[in-house]
């Protein structure tokens, strides 16, 4: 793909959009900020760290995770209706959109190139294990891995595992642990040595 | 549609490439591309069905060369044009030439309500379920020339239901134009040898979401 | 392996366009692209197996987007540089780098020969054919790697054995140089409506080739 | 794609292939002179003429079209295992090669470009009277359609219906009305008006 075309092609779109009054340019600049700055993965660890230090919580993001997550204040475009799933020791979760790019935006904001990707997509629902070895990923041999194909307007939080070695953090700091891949399930938390 | 879009279980992509978590765009290009899809949603008046059908309707081949925000404008170009809302000749002189036509905007004071309220595909229902969670179902195998969401990989499957969502709109309908046709949706999940033979990882499990129409009992 | 090559069934490329039956060639290029590659397989050694399996390994948005001799040229390259008998360097500096490797070659002289003999696939085998023309049969749900030539339409699909071919070279084995590994060869037939489901031509019978390992019986 | 491009891109090969002695350049112009003089459809529809006026030879054509095909003095590479499928009032043959683009080379030559295409590959399968309206064939709706997929070395050869108003033609004139497409399955024949 011409690189610069795209930007030629994507200007005159705009000019036409706004000349024509379709579009308020202002408008465009407060969407981009929303989604550069305000919305993104940040917000998934928020929720992830809340359910790892409280039972109650993650009982709510288990069971509702839509209310669950609208507690701390997510929600709204590609989050309307929410499922978290738990990794454990035996099951490992994945999401993957085949058909699109589906994502969960309140709380991992715009998938990276690679979630819309049709190396990611055709992959992930035949060959999860050789997906996550590109992400220097390996799962024991008897852990179950589920994919879940966003098909329709559900979306998906995957809930890593909590890792060991953090008994008594605070919410906080187990947040900044928690990396977006964790919350995709091509990355695994670890405390950095 | 059986378009090049539906990929699960296609091969030869190469790897996966993973990237940092702060690079959200890779030009500027795709940070406009991403807000015009999204202003222009009000105005254009189409549904976000009737978006990705367009978007997985370009030529197959444009379709695998072409990144995902350049797919994006390609397809917000096309539902202009089918809208009336841009002519063809503007996109090829790259200007406008002729006034708009009266019609929504989108705001900037409106911008937070809206991506804050979002859009749920939730709708009331008349019927109950058909399936609870357990039921085994088959998927139907399905080949339609217009847009649906049951992936080519997991047609004429057998599968467990996981989970019964409410009751949403119908892409299959409502990406042409047909209405909403709300109908209940399941989560089905699938043993990975169900899907992909013999040979799978047998501690594979995929989930899709299913529309009761896409579903038969076994 | 589960490439964009196996069109059967995808929609969205378009009407197909006829063309005059004396349009052989659009190009002189064209010409020379189908001459070198009949002339390259005897010095290169591959088999025609391992030319498909080059050809659809292609990466699949150049696939799609290239013409079908042009395919060829390309797959023609892969082979030769994987060969041994092309560098990768030369290709991209478009002019010979180092003298040859000596080899057969073919004359022109033996190019009526080569041309009239064919090469057939049907081979000796110990065994007697599994299925007989009548029986029902079932294809596997087979989602190799490697090259093969089930045709993912036409997976786990039941049909009737049409026809009981000869043994003839596998090409799953021989297109990655595991041996030609024989196998009894069988046209099976399946009705529209067992491919497609049930808004299918009522009319429609759809016909493969399928060697026995595709096969199971029902 | 770039025509231009592909001229320069077949050159350099010839030549590197020519100077490193893998390739001789009479060998290349005997191969497209046989490609492009000497096999092509006419021989197909030397066979179709033969059987519509010989039945002993129909007959043996439909039991073993390459023996058959062999004795009007055609055959060898992409004929080398022939079937021949004959049109009737209930039934309609079509071939194809979905995977690739296998052709019955010693009795129809090359494929043309629209056999080899996406369109015609993707859709003859599934849709088979929409590709037949393509070629501005409609048959009627109680015939039967069978579309035969080359997925091996067996090469097709359609048999089309011999048209009416042709009694007494001698194997010349009936071989002169029988096109390319119709020994694909995409044509009829017909008498010209």
């Amino acid at each position: 793909m011409d690189e610069k075309d795209m930007t030629l092609r994507v200007e005159a779109l705009e000019s036409i959009l706004v000349e024509k009054g379709y579009v308020e340019p202002a408008a465009l600049d407060v969407i981009i900020e929303t989604y550069e700055k305000d919305v993104g993965p940040r917000n998934g660890a928020h929720v992830v760290a809340r359910s790892w230090v409280d039972p109650a919580y993650r009982e709510r993001l288990l069971t509702d995770a839509t209310a669950a997550i609208a507690e701390l204040g997510y929600g709204g475009r590609q989050g309307e209706h929410m499922v978290a799933v738990e990794n454990t020791a035996d099951e490992h979760h994945l999401v993957v959109c085949t058909l699109c790019s589906c994502y969960p935006w309140p709380v991992l904001g715009l998938p990276p190139t690679w979630y819309k990707s049709p190396a990611y997509r055709s992959r992930v629902v035949i060959d999860p294990r050789g997906v996550l070895a590109d992400f220097g990923v390996t799962l024991p041999t008897d852990t179950r891995i589920t994919v879940h194909d966003s098909t329709a307007e559900v979306r998906y939080l995957v809930v890593p595992r909590r890792p060991e070695g953090t008994d008594g953090w605070d919410e906080g700091s187990l947040a900044a642990l928690v990396s977006r891949d964790s919350m995709i399930g091509t990355g695994l938390v670890e405390v950095p040595a | 549609m059986n378009t090049v879009a539906d990929l699960g279980g296609m091969m030869g992509f190469g790897p996966v490439r993973p990237e940092p978590e702060d690079e959200r765009f890779h030009a500027d290009w795709e940070r406009r591309a991403l807000a015009l899809t999204l202003a222009a949603a009000l105005p254009g008046g189409w549904t976000i069905d009737a978006s990705r059908s367009a978007r997985e309707s370009l030529p197959p081949g444009e379709y695998l060369t072409s990144s995902y925000y350049a797919i994006w404008i390609k397809a917000l170009e096309r539902l202009l044009v089918g809208a009336g809302l841009v002519g063809a000749d503007e996109l090829a002189e790259r200007r406008a030439l002729r006034p708009g036509r009266p019609g929504p905007v989108l705001a900037a004071s409106a911008v937070p309500g809206v991506l804050a309220k979002g859009s749920s595909a939730d709708r009331p229902i008349d019927s109950t379920p058909r399936f609870a969670v357990g039921d085994r179902v088959r998927t139907r195998n399905v080949h339609l020339v217009g847009h649906t969401r049951l992936p080519r990989y997991a047609r004429g499957k057998e599968g467990v239901v996981e989970r019964v969502h409410g009751a949403h709109v119908l892409p299959d309908s409502n990406a042409h134009g047909a209405g909403e046709q709300p109908e209940w949706l399941y989560t089905v999940r699938f043993p990975g040898r169900e899907l992909w033979g013999e040979a799978a990882d047998p501690g594979l499990t995929v989930e899709i979401e299913a529309f009761e129409s896409y579903l038969a009992g076994t």
